[in-house]
């Protein structure tokens, strides 16, 4: 695909028809959580659609990132948004390495100063810079490199976002998000641990369509996919409204397919479209399968307790700890009932007519 | 019996004479406020305190008050009389004394004088209000806390104060000691009731009250001839036959103690086995269960109720009645002090029945009874005569309903009161005592 | 290894909005009828039970028409046994489901040929009897 | 740290201490205030179970007075009765408990609780209603009826507002739900809320005195 060309003349090119293309619209309508009377305005704005050009940076992560995305051995509707993309760099993925690779990537961003779109996924090492670097550049000045002259960054994954599992207690290469770093970009943090790839496809498609940033939460997410809890979406929501619990993994309940609130399901505090856009093509999601929510998009994910501690159960403390409050309210209860008997003592004694 | 008495007129003449605005004591406001913190200290221990402090407000208790009940004034509420002693616990004895501090008001003079009214006009420690409380609280004890916290602070009332000063200092009441106790035995002696008057040795040390000796002497006689009946082996003494103990009614430790002690002292003397106790609830209350303790040790005689006395002397035989069978019937008025506060309401009932008189049962009774009105001295309060009157008719009302011949009842404080209320508002059911009654009733 | 479809799968959940759904689509049937425009509903925005939508296809049942198109992977277009009712279910080269649509109109858009393509058409037949 | 990790970490530690600190202080306290022994002749002497009969007699109201305190008699039972069933029958609240207590006990399905816990506000809201409107109740009532009232109402409004996920999001108004419960606990010690553990002692004294006079309180 040439980079003058929009998305509507490259998919003609490669002799998709119309319908195919109306079919490809409302797919990426359904994608970016569109109502389908909005499929001709996606129709329209694609087919007039300048591809952008991305720069993929990856950091302290694990990959997972990237496997979520590309884990599909054939073309797929996410890889179609991918061709319509132009992704100038992305270390995982680009066959070149070393000095080659880090002209190509300094190109990209000089030729499209301004509009490219930076994805990063993992997170920064912000104390020693040494914990991460490429090419003998750090993690850090990198992304403040790259960032300076993007038009907008989407933090891919819980790392990017939030500082991830690099971030977690107590945190040896002061691993932080992306967010933290850089202040004067719009930045749009597409969480999870991997994120669902349709939801990381559905906000390039977003771009790729509107060339907007889409509605985003407190936490910097795009409202269309992170904006309910899996609580409210899930299926098996109506088990716990009639309080039917699975107990334990292999109890009566648990093979019913009852809510895993008990089991520490982290659905109702945790903000993804799991319930409805599900995994693998569509085919379940955790719960589904039998597992509580662990609450993956959501910071600090794993610091927050046990993944199989119920939400409501509280960190009450050390039992000593309470014996020691109450033995403290004996003695000073002890010691009040003294005083106030010493001096009822002395008003009996006092002899006053 | 015709026993030549005080007229009812007359003795209400005589507490006229006593509301007088004499000063009480001479004491600073900072004094008085020492002295009735000195008071709520000596009396506040761990039952009050978990009173105190379990206290929901939830104002049940105004639902049990007479004088609520008949005035709708939430000031009588019963919590509410006892509100200075709860601000005392609360800044100076409670465990959380620190913290409370800071959020609650010290008492006043003024508290004080405000108080006088709520718990000596418009509380006749009845305890009605303990049988309502879903807490359990002793309310009327906490109120009498309250009664000795004014006592030391100087804010007895004029009335009581005179007949307070009197039984401490001259060991009499209403002017009435040794010598006039001996012209009445004189004047049943000639009708031939034989009371062995300040024998050396018995077994039976009877005790009467000023009120019995100038209103009821008949109440009196019908005790003797009762104790002549059954047999017994007693005796009144001069020197130590007043029940009434003005010190627990005003809230006056010393004149309290004083009072109890002439009569646990001579008893003793004497060998008394048993002090028979005349129809007087407080009276009854006092030595009965406040005796021991005042005294520090254990009494060395029983103290019983008239009541009980007659119903036991029935059971073992030693008393016969005859049966009515004209079916009159009565109604029996529990006096507080017997009932609630004293577990006697079984056998005045069981005495009355005994004679074949059919008992009938006032809508509140037993330990639900309503008070008379004007007990624990609130009777000889001129300030409270309103009030008095608003809250006997409650109890005129209930027994009213019965629609009994008359009220018996086994206290001389509540007969006055009922026929101070039946002369004020014209009621002609008879009031008599369960002495009298069983006296006119003795078989040969 | 068995397929996913081998394994079995609980159906007796219920989200409670199978029902609700249906009703929207008697809603939308009723406007279609009264001349307004048609409505389009996306399965996959909907949290549902694993077996429910099996169960919405089962009650909606198959019509007259049926048809398949292949662009960009099977697209297939079932009307229901309630004519008007179209059940839509767009599949990848892979034949995964990537969006699955109940369209309530007279005819799908999808299945008109398109004016773009038409145009198209009319070329490569011009070059065609040009040779 | 955000405010939900707050609310269940230090914030719910800090109020049990503050509970657990302020309840011994005060029983401790009241108790230690110890009262002279009864020397007199006692006319029954099974004090103990007189005492217990209080406890339990004291749970309704004499006939006499029935009539006139079935408000508060009616109300006491409904309110007592669906707070407990909402406090101590609601899964997520057994899971709470479990987590400290190391057991947990049979729950009630959601609506039920639902049920209860609106019952126990609307009958709360009543009291307070009652409380600053009937003469006698507002004129003897002080702050602390009135924060008792609030600490308590605040809880249930909020753990409602949580269980239907209304007004904000979940994990917020759990939070504020949990705050509002510490609270509470830290003000329970102080304030009259104290009579769930004062209660029984206090009916059991009664019960005492008055059975030792032959007395049935």
């Amino acid at each position: 695909m040439r980079k003058d060309q929009n998305l509507g003349e490259y998919l003609r090119m490669q002799g998709v028809s119309r319908r195919g293309f109306l079919k490809f619209c409302s797919a990426t309508a359904s994608l970016m959580a569109l109502p389908p009377s909005a499929v001709s305005q996606v129709a329209e704005a694609l087919a007039t659609a300048r591809r952008p050009s991305v720069i993929w940076m990856s950091f302290q992560e694990c990959t997972g990132c990237t496997e979520s995305l590309t884990r599909s051995h054939a073309p797929t509707l996410e890889s179609l948004i991918f061709d319509a993309i132009s992704l100038d760099y992305h270390h995982t993925l680009q066959a070149a390495a070393g000095h080659g690779a880090e002209a190509a990537r300094e190109a990209a961003m000089e030729e499209n100063k301004g509009e490219y779109i930076l994805v990063v996924d993992g997170s920064i090492p912000n104390g020693n810079n040494g914990y991460s670097t490429i090419a003998g550049i750090s993690n850090h000045d990198m992304l403040i490199e790259a960032a300076e002259n993007c038009f907008a960054i989407v933090a891919v994954g819980t790392c990017a976002a939030f500082g991830g599992l690099p971030n977690a207690d107590p945190n040896p290469t002061g691993a932080v998000s992306v967010s933290e770093i850089i202040k004067d970009k719009p930045i749009i943090n597409v969480s999870g641990c991997p994120p669902i790839p349709v939801v990381i496809t559905g906000v390039l498609a977003h771009f790729l369509t509107f060339g907007t940033i889409p509605e985003l939460d407190a936490l910097g997410r795009p409202v269309a996919f992170f904006g309910q809890n899996i609580h409210d979406r899930c299926y098996r929501r109506p088990f716990y409204e009639r309080g039917q619990f699975a107990e334990t993994f292999d109890d009566e309940g648990a093979r019913k397919g009852w809510c895993l609130y008990k089991l520490g399901c982290k659905g109702p505090t945790t903000y993804n479209a799991c319930a409805t856009l599900k995994w693998n093509q569509g085919t379940s999601f955790p719960i589904q399968s039998g597992h509580g929510c662990i609450g993956c998009s959501e910071p600090r994910f794993w610091d927050k307790g046990g993944f199989y501690d119920p939400i409501s159960a509280g960190q009450w403390g050390s039992r000593d700890a309470l014996l020691g409050a109450a033995a403290a309210g004996a003695a000073l209860g002890v010691g009040s009932a003294l005083a106030a008997r010493a001096r009822k003592k002395k008003a009996q004694a006092a002899e006053e007519i | 019996m015709n026993t030549e008495a005080m007229s009812l007129q007359d003795f209400r003449g005589k507490l006229r004479e006593m509301s007088v605005d004499t000063p009480g004591r001479d004491l600073t406001d900072e004094d008085r406020v020492r002295r009735a913190k000195k008071a709520f200290a000596q009396k506040l221990n761990g039952h009050r305190a978990v009173d105190m402090d379990t206290c929901l407000q939830c104002g049940m208790c105004a639902e049990a008050c007479h004088f609520y009940e008949a005035t709708q004034d939430e000031r009588y509420a019963p919590v509410y009389k006892f509100r200075p002693l709860r601000r005392f616990y609360r800044r100076e004895m409670s465990p959380m004394r620190w913290f409370y501090r800071a959020f609650t008001r010290d008492i006043t003079v003024a508290d004080l004088k405000e108080w006088q009214h709520l718990v000596y006009d418009a509380c006749t420690g009845c305890g009605r209000c303990d049988m309502i409380c879903p807490m359990g609280i002793k309310i009327s004890a906490a109120i009498r806390v309250m009664r000795h916290g004014l006592a030391g602070a100087g804010f007895v009332p004029s009335e009581m104060r005179i007949i307070r000063d009197e039984q401490r200092d001259k060991n009499t009441l209403f002017g009435v000691g040794a010598e006039q106790l001996r012209a009445l035995v004189e004047r049943l002696g000639a009708q031939g009731i034989n009371v062995p008057l300040d024998r050396e040795q018995a077994d039976v040390m009877l005790l009467t009250t000023a009120i019995e000796v100038l209103l009821f002497p008949d109440a009196f006689a019908a005790t003797a001839k009762i104790l002549n009946k059954a047999g017994a082996n007693w005796t009144i003494r001069s020197d130590a036959f007043e029940a009434a103990n003005v010190g627990i009614i005003t809230g006056d430790d010393p004149t309290m103690i004083l009072a109890i002690k002439r009569i646990v002292e001579k008893a003793s003397a004497i060998g008394a086995k048993t002090v028979l106790m005349p129809e007087s609830g407080h009276a009854y209350q006092t030595l009965r269960w406040e005796g021991a303790n005042e005294m520090g040790e254990p009494l060395s005689f029983d103290v019983i109720s008239i009541p009980e006395f007659v119903a036991a002397e029935i059971k073992a035989g030693r008393l016969n009645l005859k049966t009515q069978t004209n079916g009159a019937s009565v109604t029996y008025h529990d006096p507080c002090r017997l009932s609630r506060k004293g577990g006697v309401t079984q056998q005045p009932r069981d005495v009355l029945t005994a004679m074949g008189l059919e008992v009938r049962e006032t809508a509140s009774n037993r330990r639900e009874n309503y008070c008379c009105g004007g007990g624990c001295g609130e009777f000889v309060l001129k300030s409270a005569a309103d009030l008095r009157q608003k809250a006997f008719e409650i109890k005129k009302h209930e027994i009213d309903e019965t629609g009994a011949d008359a009220v018996v009842t086994g206290c001389s404080n509540c007969r006055v009161n009922l026929m101070i209320g039946a002369d004020n508002s014209g009621w002609r059911t008879p009031v008599t005592s369960l002495v009298e009654t069983v006296a006119a009733n003795l078989a040969d | 290894m068995s397929s996913l479809d081998t394994i079995p799968v609980c159906t007796e959940v219920a989200t409670g909005n199978v029902e609700p759904l249906l009703h929207e689509i008697r809603h939308a049937l009723k406007r279609l009828a009264e001349g307004k425009e048609g409505t389009v509903i996306d399965l996959k925005r909907l949290p549902l039970a694993p077996g429910e939508e099996e169960r919405i296809a089962a009650t909606l049942g198959t019509g007259e028409v049926r048809a398949e198109i292949d662009a960009l992977g099977p697209t297939l277009i079932q009307e229901t046994s309630y004519p008007g009712v179209w059940l839509i279910t767009h599949k990848n080269a892979d034949d995964v489901v990537v969006a699955r649509f109940v369209e309530v109109t007279y005819i799908p858009e999808l299945l008109r040929s398109q004016q773009a393509d038409i145009d198209a058409g009319i070329n490569r037949l011009e070059n065609e009897l040009k040779n | 740290m955000t405010l939900l990790e707050f609310a269940s970490g230090p914030g719910l530690q800090w109020a049990l201490w503050i509970f657990v600190f302020g309840i011994t202080w005060r029983v401790v306290g009241a108790v230690f205030l110890l009262s002279r022994k009864d020397i007199s002749k006692p006319r029954h002497t099974n004090t103990i179970s007189a005492g217990l009969g209080a406890v339990w007699s004291r749970s309704s109201p004499a006939r006499a007075f029935e009539k006139k305190i079935r408000f508060q008699h009616v109300t006491g039972y409904a309110w007592h009765f669906a707070l407990f069933i909402s406090v101590l029958f609601f899964a997520p609240h057994i899971l709470f408990f479990e987590s400290v207590l190391g057991f947990s006990w049979p729950h009630l399905p959601n609506t039920i609780i639902l049920i209860t816990a609106i019952v126990a506000t609307a009958v709360l809201i009543a009291l307070l209603i009652r409380r600053a409107t009937h003469p006698v109740q507002r004129f003897i009532s002080n702050a602390d009826d009135y924060i008792s009232i609030f600490v308590v109402l605040v809880p249930l409004v909020t753990g409602i507002l949580a269980f239907t996920h209304f007004g904000a999001r979940y994990e917020t108004l759990l939070a504020v739900h949990l705050l509002s419960v510490e609270v509470m606990l830290i003000w329970f010690p102080f304030g009259k809320l104290m009579h769930m553990i004062m209660t029984i002692p206090a009916r059991f004294q009664a019960g005492t005195a008055f059975g030792r006079r032959g007395v049935k309180a």
